[in-house]
């Protein structure tokens, strides 16, 4: 007898969640287990400004109920890092020393926020927004109408923005060259942009033009619990800093296997990594553009789900390459105000 | 199970133990005299043994005796610990800080489950650092043998091989062509990486037992420069240790003479030559933005060197990506801290300048990554049409170095690289005529120079002496009880201080890293498995009760019923049975045993014991 | 006792010389339960080289067993065993070896089973001379039970039944079976399992009842009294000089519970119970003895 | 506030320190002013590699079994605890290892068993305790300690319970404990909790006279004999009834007892025997093994009608059988199990508070009726805590003997006398003129052996119905009825621990309208034949389980009442299923039902 496939993923974001619907039904009698390091069932950040209008329950935000994984018979390890993974074996090792053997793998471990090397020092005086978890932080410290400074300002922080000051909040972005991050918007086209943003009530800040950050510092007692120090002096203080610098993709625990690595996991438009076995998809991989002859990141929530979607088709037996279906620029709406592709989900 | 062909022949090699008492080669000699606590054995399990199970020492080119010296950090004899050092490498202070440090990537603490590496490097320092300020360096001079040696060149092979060389009592001259010694030590290191004063001084100390150096000399056949064929008739032998001090050219689309832009725009400069052209004192300016092409040391050398020169955009193209280049991961992390940014996957393939020739920008193709090469490096692949411009003001190409050989005045054998070829024992083709270092083996890393320096001093002393006289053996010391603490594994990295930005750029001079304190050496120090301690069990004294696997913190003690042996008489794998009557042994499992000593403290009859196990070179 | 030579010993070397000595083929597949550090591993290790060392058979063998963390010990030697009742093994020993005198019977057991409930057989054992070994685990503790006084706990000892020290005097086993006529009478210790081989190997040889007295610490439930630190400052080898014949000797010997002797202290040779039950048959002008007959086949 | 009700599983190996957990929770939580039920699980190995379990229900308000479903689950060993992540409830916890010391073969580790409706959480215990105890015993403390800090309960508690647990021991071992479990609370505090399990406030009890605590049932027996002053104990270790002697040796000497540890348990109950003739309240304790040793003397205290108190804590049997796990099945011994006619007292408490009382009442009653009596207990209810009140002031007598006066020594004191209420005056050693011979074989009035046919009949008689006395015993409860009242459709008749488990069942079985009561028989020999009819006529089904396989006490019921009862009977080794019983009443109901409108419809056809 024909042993089933094994079919593991690596993430359960959205495009880990749809590969793994597409497998099962692509491939009905396979084994399919997903590897998360969430200790949540699959949720959309998308929704996670949610928590500051009172939707603090976690199982609200839940897309599928436990019984989905049930029905479809899908092997979920949360809690579960995975540190390496050994594409001659084929066998995936976890952070509890357990390892999984594969037939097929798809890595979609996703991005995780990028802190700019000269602030690392400073890590511990700020805050993230990249779990449920870290969103419930936030609010629980943030005080009412309190102040966020938000760093870098790219299109995930300035969601949040948008919704915190609907609450009632205040938010600084010190802007600089990751402010509308993914997005590419540079001259006149900018200038729209901040004055747009500045509409929305967004305060902003010209990070550059303060020659960059000197420090971060707690703040005295009394005072807003954050001041940021820039290098001309000038001084900012929030309740709250939260770096928004986009998406650094989490490779690391690919590096021993042979799947080539430049800043993501590289892969053709097959999203095949250099290792027939090994998939990837998401914000963790960059896409072989025959176009524009480079490798390239698509960011959104419908690109990843697509490449979700033809990942778990390549996986079994399929060659279809993705396209990208999302506009990618940068666009205000009929009030004047910043809308982009990159906050459109269904 | 592989069957043991090889038979101890460790009875033969047991020697007096009083008359190795004390000597520099076997430090902490258990004094007492009941029982036989000193054995040495050149078994070649034994050799295999330590080899195996002192990675770091097994990876370091000079062989050092690693956590020999940090046990001694521990145990905050700083000095003790500085000669350790001294013993394999004449310049630790200087190591202490531009070490490539193989041994921290093979450390057993960075391996899988065990956390990160020891901060080896750091605490090699440390030693070198907080060593007394009267500290005595101890040397054990032979007596002089009248033999001339005659080294050119004064880097860090040149003067490793001058210092052993002298100790071994032969007269030794060093000829250097710039005006002080150290090489790319002394020309291709910026300052904020290694301070002037600590190479000077651990220079000074490794020639002082009477190398006579010779600076300003030009070795060549131009005129008034000396000649090799004239060395080789004033002395007994010559050693050539000239390094590799030409920068490797790259050929540009837009270049007038094709293969050296440098020479036709002023703002494309090799990063070797910006480097030493520095350092022997040149004002260097770079503009606003600055391209640094290349992927070691140098590149990042330089890319540092130019924030510091006051350039405001620096970036660092890779051909590849930052995974696969042979730099640490701090090295990256720090230049990225300075504001440099790296891109990769990209080839430089064309100079642009406008109508005065200033440089406007680099051309590059977009890659893909190829296989791997032979050296473990990854191969990139440009593609075809996929060019695009970067837009700088500068262009510093660091790619790599080549040797010359054209000073030589006598026929040698080149090798197809076109480095001279020398034989096993580090002799060319030329009788007499021995080389060493970066000369030899093409650019690699001062350690790797270093150690090679060490070993062709030893063989070209066997040349001249008419035979070896020194040899390698395992020095089996008992240990009295685990030296250890399971909590010291829970140690995180101490991380090396550095100065803030602000202060790093006030000056180029100002050290980046500012080391270690005492203290913070010592917690680091701690963190060391010790791996040259070997715990084993006599068999025959063992009841099979498993109270060692009770408290062991991994899966590091097994019941085994067989063994492999490797071809060079090493163990392989143990063959664990979970049979009570296939159980031959409880064994102890070298490469998960972490030291702890849990299993020493337990044992009902006694049978585990603690040796300390290390190379030590013996007089023959 | 443990290895304080610095010279490297070979592992291959050894599991050769462990695998042509034929010990293992008289253990069992399962792993012994005894908690880990547990002196019945070295008596275990002494009984198994004992049996190979005088050739006897692990199908010829039989070890007979009580109740207690000791009597757990058939189950993790690869011979005919019987686990009896707290107390019963010496008459269930005996029946075996009075129905087939070419078995060699080993009767194993604690110090609570054998002193305590099994006390009233010792005696009648002893002088029957049943041609049985009795292998005495003694560690002055009840284990399986989880740590309460035995008729060997010292004085002064505390446990959970005697949480104010223990005031009953510990019996002196040797010298009781020296009294009772044990033919053999002998003490090693698990913490030296070369000295505890050889005396193993000696009794099952003697013909005769052998009682082999077996200091072991009980790692899990004695922290302060018989631990191996401490017996290892206690025990002492038998005087050279000590003649093995003289009972009287070996009485007095047996009185220094403080620096308990380690070795051989009594050995007679006298008629078995199979001699006397033989005899009798004769006697009563029977035929052969049935055992003997079919052991002549 | 919502009621508190969580149930919290603990499993590892033997060693672990599984056991030792759950008794630091449970005593913190009692401390706490919780309700606490909990039993544990072991092997019968030494210390081996077999599988622990302790779980503790903790709650608001009384309860009386613990639940099938689990709200927590702490794993100290995968291998064990597999099996029992799916006891844990949908959104339940389950704290786990996930820095392991050696790789695991894939499905090995608890985390790929976690249904996805439970909520993982990975910590690495060992390398904590490790960190604080330079040792990994502590991995047990580790994992409580984030229990408890992941739950919220109140650290301090948890402080001095440790340091109770450690008193005796070094200081720093103490230290190192409490510094094992502060770790691990402020890694439980700082976890982002997602499960739903909450600890509400607890409640306070507002009895002044009495004083709230925490134990097992053996542990009350302890108490019981103490607040009854027992004087004497003789006994030999045996599971589950150890722990008895275990206490009394640390408590009687306080007050004067003395309590000797016997070579064996026919060396014990002869001793026991021997204090009793001499006046003195004593006892032993033993399991069934050893009440089969007991046997013959035994019936030397009936016969010689002298005072013993036996408490026996029933394992599975028969012989050595599962000496760590429950069962019910030594009723037949210890009521019929002796040679002749050895009818004796038999009291089977089915609470932890009833062991108290059973225990100081059983000293009361062997004194007064002077015989031996055996107090049943197993292993269940031996090692089950709860959190009981006991009365501040003893409500048991110093002594029932009654005592030989001075008419009863004049002219030839017979210790055997025939008296209106069949006990005989009974005079103790020492006491003038009451010299007397004891012995086991039959005898007159005097004591001295007759082996006269009528007078084997008349002391026969006289043993037997001195007994009946104690059906009217005022202080004791002997049965009692709850649920509902009047005629209901099916009737629980239970016994001994097992009867919490019908409760539980009855309370659900009403909640789904079925009417139903329950009555608990507490002494079993001589029988309270009266209220049982009585619940056996208001009873349309009569349901009996019991964790024995024959139906001991069906059958004791049905040889004594001549009528049939449902015998549902099961030897797990665990308590019953509370669950499995509720089928069972549903199925019983259904026939009540289909016996009701049965009769109806006949009643219909005769009308017309």
């Amino acid at each position: 007898m024909v042993q089933p496939k094994h079919h593991v993923i690596i993430g359960s974001g959205i495009t880990g969640t749809q590969a793994a619907i597409t497998l099962r039904e692509r491939d009905p009698k396979s084994r399919i287990t997903i590897i998360t390091m969430s200790t949540l069932l699959f949720y959309n950040r998308y929704d996670l400004p949610d928590v500051f209008r009172g939707r603090t329950d976690w199982q609200s935000f839940l897309v599928y109920p436990p019984s989905f994984y049930e029905e479809l018979n899908i092997k979920l390890r949360r809690g579960s890092r995975v540190v390496n993974v050994d594409s001659t074996r084929k066998e995936i090792t976890l952070g509890h020393k357990e390892t999984i053997r594969y037939d097929t793998l798809l890595v979609s471990s996703g991005g995780r926020g990028y802190l700019p090397e000269e602030l690392v020092d400073f890590r511990s005086l700020m805050h993230n927004f990249a779990t449920f978890e870290a969103a419930m932080n936030v609010k629980k410290i943030l005080p009412e109408n309190g102040k966020v400074i938000m760093l870098g300002g790219d299109m995930l922080g300035l969601d949040l923005a948008r919704n915190l000051i609907q609450c009632g909040y205040t938010v600084t972005v010190i802007t600089g060259e990751h402010t509308f991050w993914p997005h590419t918007v540079e001259g006149n086209e900018r200038k729209t942009f901040m004055k747009a943003l500045e509409s929305m009530k967004v305060e902003t800040f010209d990070g550059d033009k303060a020659e960059g950050i000197a420090s971060i510092e707690e703040g005295k007692k009394g005072k807003p619990a954050r001041k940021i120090i820039f290098k001309d002096d000038t001084v900012l203080e929030g309740d709250v800093v939260m770096p928004f610098f986009g998406l650094a993709p989490a490779v690391e625990f690919m590096i021993g296997s042979d799947a080539d690595i430049e800043r993501g996991l590289l892969v053709n438009p097959e999203l095949r990594t250099t290792n027939e076995h090994i998939f990837a998809a998401g914000d963790v991989c960059q896409i072989w553009d025959k176009k524009d002859k480079s490798y390239k990141f698509f960011y959104g929530w419908k690109n990843v789900r697509a490449m979700g979607e033809v990942a778990a088709k390549n996986m079994t037996g399929d060659n279809t390459a993705f396209v990208t279906t999302q506009d990618e620029k940068l666009r205000l709406d009929k009030k004047g105000q910043i809308n982009s592709p990159f906050w459109e989900y269904d | 199970m592989a069957k043991a062909t090889t038979k101890a022949t460790t009875n033969d090699n047991v020697k007096s133990r009083s008359s190795d008492a004390g000597t520099p080669d076997s430090p902490n000699i258990i004094t007492d005299q009941g029982d036989e606590t000193i054995h040495y054995s050149d078994d070649p399990r034994d050799i295999g043994w330590v080899r195996e199970n002192v990675p770091c020492q097994a990876s370091c080119p000079a062989d050092t005796n690693i956590p020999g010296y940090i046990r001694m950090i521990m145990e905050e004899r700083h000095g003790r610990s500085y000669e350790i050092n001294r013993d394999a490498n004449v310049l630790p202070g200087v190591l202490g800080r531009i070490c490539s440090r193989p041994c921290e990537d093979s450390c057993r603490h960075g391996w899988p489950g065990n956390g990160e590496p020891v901060g080896i490097c750091n605490l090699k320092r440390a030693a070198a650092d907080h060593k007394h300020t009267s500290h005595r360096i101890s040397e054990s001079l032979y007596t002089p043998t009248g033999k001339k040696i005659a080294i050119v060149g004064a880097g860090p092979a040149g003067v490793a091989a001058a210092h052993d060389l002298s100790i071994l009592g032969h007269d030794v001259t060093i000829f250097e062509r710039e005006e002080k010694p150290g090489g790319m030590l002394q020309f291709g290191i910026p300052e904020f990486r290694l301070p002037r004063d600590i190479l000077d001084l651990e220079l000074h100390n490794a020639l002082r037992l009477g190398v006579e150096l010779k600076t300003g000399v030009n070795i060549g056949s131009g005129m008034g420069d000396t000649r090799v064929s004239g060395l080789l008739r004033d002395f007994d032998a010559v050693l050539l240790a000239t390094g590799c001090m030409a920068a490797t050219p790259l050929p540009l689309k837009n270049s007038k003479k094709g293969d050296d832009p440098s020479r036709d725009f002023r703002d494309v400069e090799y990063g070797l030559d910006f480097l030493l052209e520095l350092h022997r004192g040149e004002k260097k300016r770079v503009g606003r933005r600055v391209a640094v092409v290349g992927a070691g040391f140098t590149a990042l050398d330089c890319a540092r060197m130019a924030r510091r020169l006051g350039a405001e955009e620096v970036t660092i193209h890779l051909r590849t990506a930052e995974e696969y280049i042979p730099v640490s991961k701090e090295e990256i992390f720090e230049t990225k801290r300075e504001g440099v940014r790296i891109k990769g996957l990209r080839t430089p393939v064309g100079i642009v300048a406008d109508k005065m020739g200033r440089l406007t920008g680099v051309e590059f193709a977009q890659n893909r990554l190829g296989g791997w090469r032979a050296n473990g490096r990854r191969q990139a692949i440009p593609i075809d049409g996929s060019e695009f411009v970067e837009p700088c003001d500068t262009l510093i190409i660091a790619i790599g170095q080549i040797t010359v050989n054209d000073f030589i005045d006598v026929k040698v054998d080149l090798d197809r690289w076109s480095n001279v070829a020398i034989g096993d024992n580090g002799m060319t083709s030329v009788k007499g005529l021995f080389a060493a270092g970066d000369y030899v083996s093409g650019a690699s890393t001062a350690i790797e120079a270093i150690g090679h320096g060490h070993e062709i001093a030893l063989n070209l002393d066997g040349w001249l002496m008419g035979g070896v006289r020194r040899k390698q053996v395992v020095q089996v010391e008992k240990v009295d009880k685990p030296l250890r603490d399971r909590a010291f594994d829970f140690i995180e990295r101490q991380h090396m201080p550095t100065a803030n930005l602000d202060e790093r750029f006030k000056s180029l001079e100002v050290e980046a890293e500012t080391g270690m304190d005492h203290d913070l050496a010592k917690e680091e120090a701690k963190r060391c498995y010790l791996c040259d301690h070997k715990y084993s069990i006599d068999v025959d004294g063992c009841i099979y009760c498993r109270a060692c696997i009770e408290v062991a913190p991994r899966n590091c003690i097994k019941l085994v019923q067989g063994v492999e042996i490797n071809e060079n008489g090493t163990y392989g794998e143990l063959e664990e049975a979970s049979e009570w009557n296939k159980v031959g042994a409880i064994w102890i499992d070298n490469n998960q045993c972490i030291r702890c000593g849990a299993c020493f403290m337990v044992c009902p009859t006694r049978c585990i014991s603690i040796t300390r196990n290390q190379l030590v070179t013996r007089d023959l | 006792m443990g290895n304080i030579s610095t010279k490297p010993v070979y592992l291959e070397d050894k599991l050769a010389e462990i695998k042509s000595d034929g010990k293992l083929e008289y253990r069992s597949k399962a792993l012994p339960t005894w908690c880990p550090g547990c002196g019945y591993f070295s008596i275990s290790e002494g009984v198994t080289s004992a049996l190979n060392n005088l050739a006897i058979k692990p199908k010829d063998t039989v070890v007979v067993s009580g109740i207690g963390c000791s009597s757990r010990f058939p189950f993790f030697v690869n011979t005919y065993g019987f686990h009896t009742l707290h107390g019963r093994t010496l008459p269930v020993a005996t029946g075996v070896k009075t129905a087939n005198d070419d078995l060699t019977v080993i009767a194993v057991g604690g110090d609570g089973d054998g002193f305590a409930i099994g006390g009233g057989h010792l005696s009648h054992v002893a002088r029957r001379n049943v041609n049985i070994t009795y292998i005495l685990f003694d560690n002055g503790i009840y284990g399986l039970t989880k740590g309460q006084t035995s008729p060997t706990s010292s004085l002064g000892f505390t446990t959970s039944t005697t949480p104010y020290e223990n005031h009953d005097r510990p019996l002196n086993p040797l010298m009781m079976m020296l009294s009772f006529g044990s033919s053999w009478v002998g003490q090693g210790y698990a913490g030296d399992p070369g000295h505890l081989g050889e005396m193993i190997e000696q009794a099952i040889a003697h013909r005769g009842f052998s009682y082999l007295h077996i200091l072991s610490p009980c790692v899990t439930f004695d922290k302060t009294d018989k631990t191996y630190g401490n017996l290892n400052m206690q025990v002492k080898p038998i005087p050279d000089d000590h003649d093995s014949s003289d009972l009287m000797a070996a009485i007095a010997m047996a009185q220094n519970v403080h620096k308990p002797p380690l070795g051989l202290y009594y050995k007679e040779d006298r008629p078995t119970l199979a001699d006397g039950l033989d005899e009798i048959t004769q006697q009563s002008g029977g035929g052969k003895n049935v055992v003997t007959a079919k052991a002549a086949e | 506030m919502k009621n508190t009700d969580i149930q919290i599983s603990i499993c590892g190996s033997a060693g672990d320190g599984t056991i030792a957990a759950g008794d630091i929770l449970k005593r913190a939580l009692a401390k706490g002013g919780f309700k606490v039920i909990a039993f544990d699980v072991y092997p019968p190995e030494i210390r081996g590699f077999g599988k622990c379990i302790s779980r503790v229900r903790v709650t608001t308000e009384q309860v009386y079994s613990l639940k099938h479903h689990s709200d927590v689950l702490v794993s100290l060993d995968d291998s064990h605890a597999i099996p029992h992540v799916g006891e844990v409830r949908d959104s339940g916890a389950v704290i786990y290892e996930d820095t392991p010391i050696s790789g695991v073969l894939e499905g090995s580790h608890i985390s790929a068993h976690i249904s996805p409706g439970q909520i993982p959480y990975g910590l690495p215990v060992r390398e904590i305790s490790e960190k604080e105890t330079s040792g990994n015993r502590s991995r047990n403390i580790v994992a409580l300690g984030y229990l408890a800090g992941l739950i919220g309960m109140e650290p301090e508690i948890f402080h001095e319970t440790i340091a109770d647990k450690f008193r005796g021991k070094a200081i720093k071992i103490t230290d190192m404990n409490v510094a094992a479990f502060d770790k691990g609370y402020a890694l439980g505090q700082k976890t982002f909790k997602l499960d739903d399990v909450t600890v509400g406030k607890a409640k306070k009890s507002r009895n002044k006279d009495a004083t709230i605590t925490m134990m097992n049932g053996n542990a009350a027996v302890v108490q019981g004999c103490m607040d009854a002053h027992i004087k004497t104990f003789f006994g030999y270790p045996i599971t589950p009834a150890t722990t008895i002697m275990e206490k009394l040796a640390t408590e009687m000497p306080k007050v004067g007892g003395r309590l000797l540890q016997t070579e064996d348990e026919i060396s014990a109950i002869a001793a026991t025997i021997g204090a009793g003739y001499a006046g003195s309240r004593c006892a032993t304790a033993t399991s069934g093994p050893g009440l089969a040793l007991m046997a013959e003397m035994l019936g030397l205290g009936v016969v010689a009608e002298l005072p013993s108190v036996i408490f026996v804590s029933q394992r599975g049997g028969p012989s050595t059988g599962l000496p760590t796990k429950t069962e019910q099945s030594d009723l037949n011994l210890a009521v019929y199990g002796r040679g002749g006619d050895g009818q004796i007292i038999v009291l089977a408490p089915t609470n932890v508070e009833g062991c108290y009382k059973c225990a100081g009442k059983a000293f009361e009653m062997a004194e007064q009726y002077q015989t031996p009596v055996i107090v049943l207990l197993d292993l269940y209810l031996s090692n089950r805590f709860e959190t009981v009140e006991l009365p501040k002031q003893s409500p048991f007598t110093k002594t029932s003997n009654k005592a030989a006066k001075k008419k009863d020594l004049e002219g030839g004191y017979k210790r055997y006398a025939f008296t209106k209420d069949l006990a005989s005056p009974r005079a103790l050693p020492g006491q003038e003129n009451g010299m007397h011979t004891i012995t086991g074989l039959e005898h007159n009035e005097l004591g001295r052996p007759s082996d006269q046919p009528r007078m084997h009949e008349d002391m026969s008689a006289k043993r037997h119905n001195k007994l009946l006395a104690a059906l009217s015993h005022h202080d004791i409860t002997i049965e009692k009825r709850f649920g509902d009242e009047g005629d209901v459709d099916v009737g629980i008749l239970g016994w001994g621990s097992n009867f919490g488990e019908c409760l539980e069942a009855m309370f659900k079985a009403r909640e789904e309208g079925i009417r139903c009561s329950a009555m608990k028989v507490v002494m079993l020999s001589p029988l309270p034949l009266g209220p049982i009819n009585d619940f056996m006529d208001a009873s349309g089904e009569v349901f009996v389980p019991e964790l024995n396989y024959e139906g001991q006490f069906a059958n004791l019921i049905q040889g004594a009442t001549a009528r049939s009862v449902h015998s549902y009977t099961r030897v797990p080794g665990s308590p019953m299923r509370v669950e499995d019983m509720l089928v069972e009443i549903r199925r019983l109901a259904k026939i009540k039902k289909a016996k009701k409108i049965g009769k109806t419809k006949k009643a219909k056809k005769k009308a017309a």
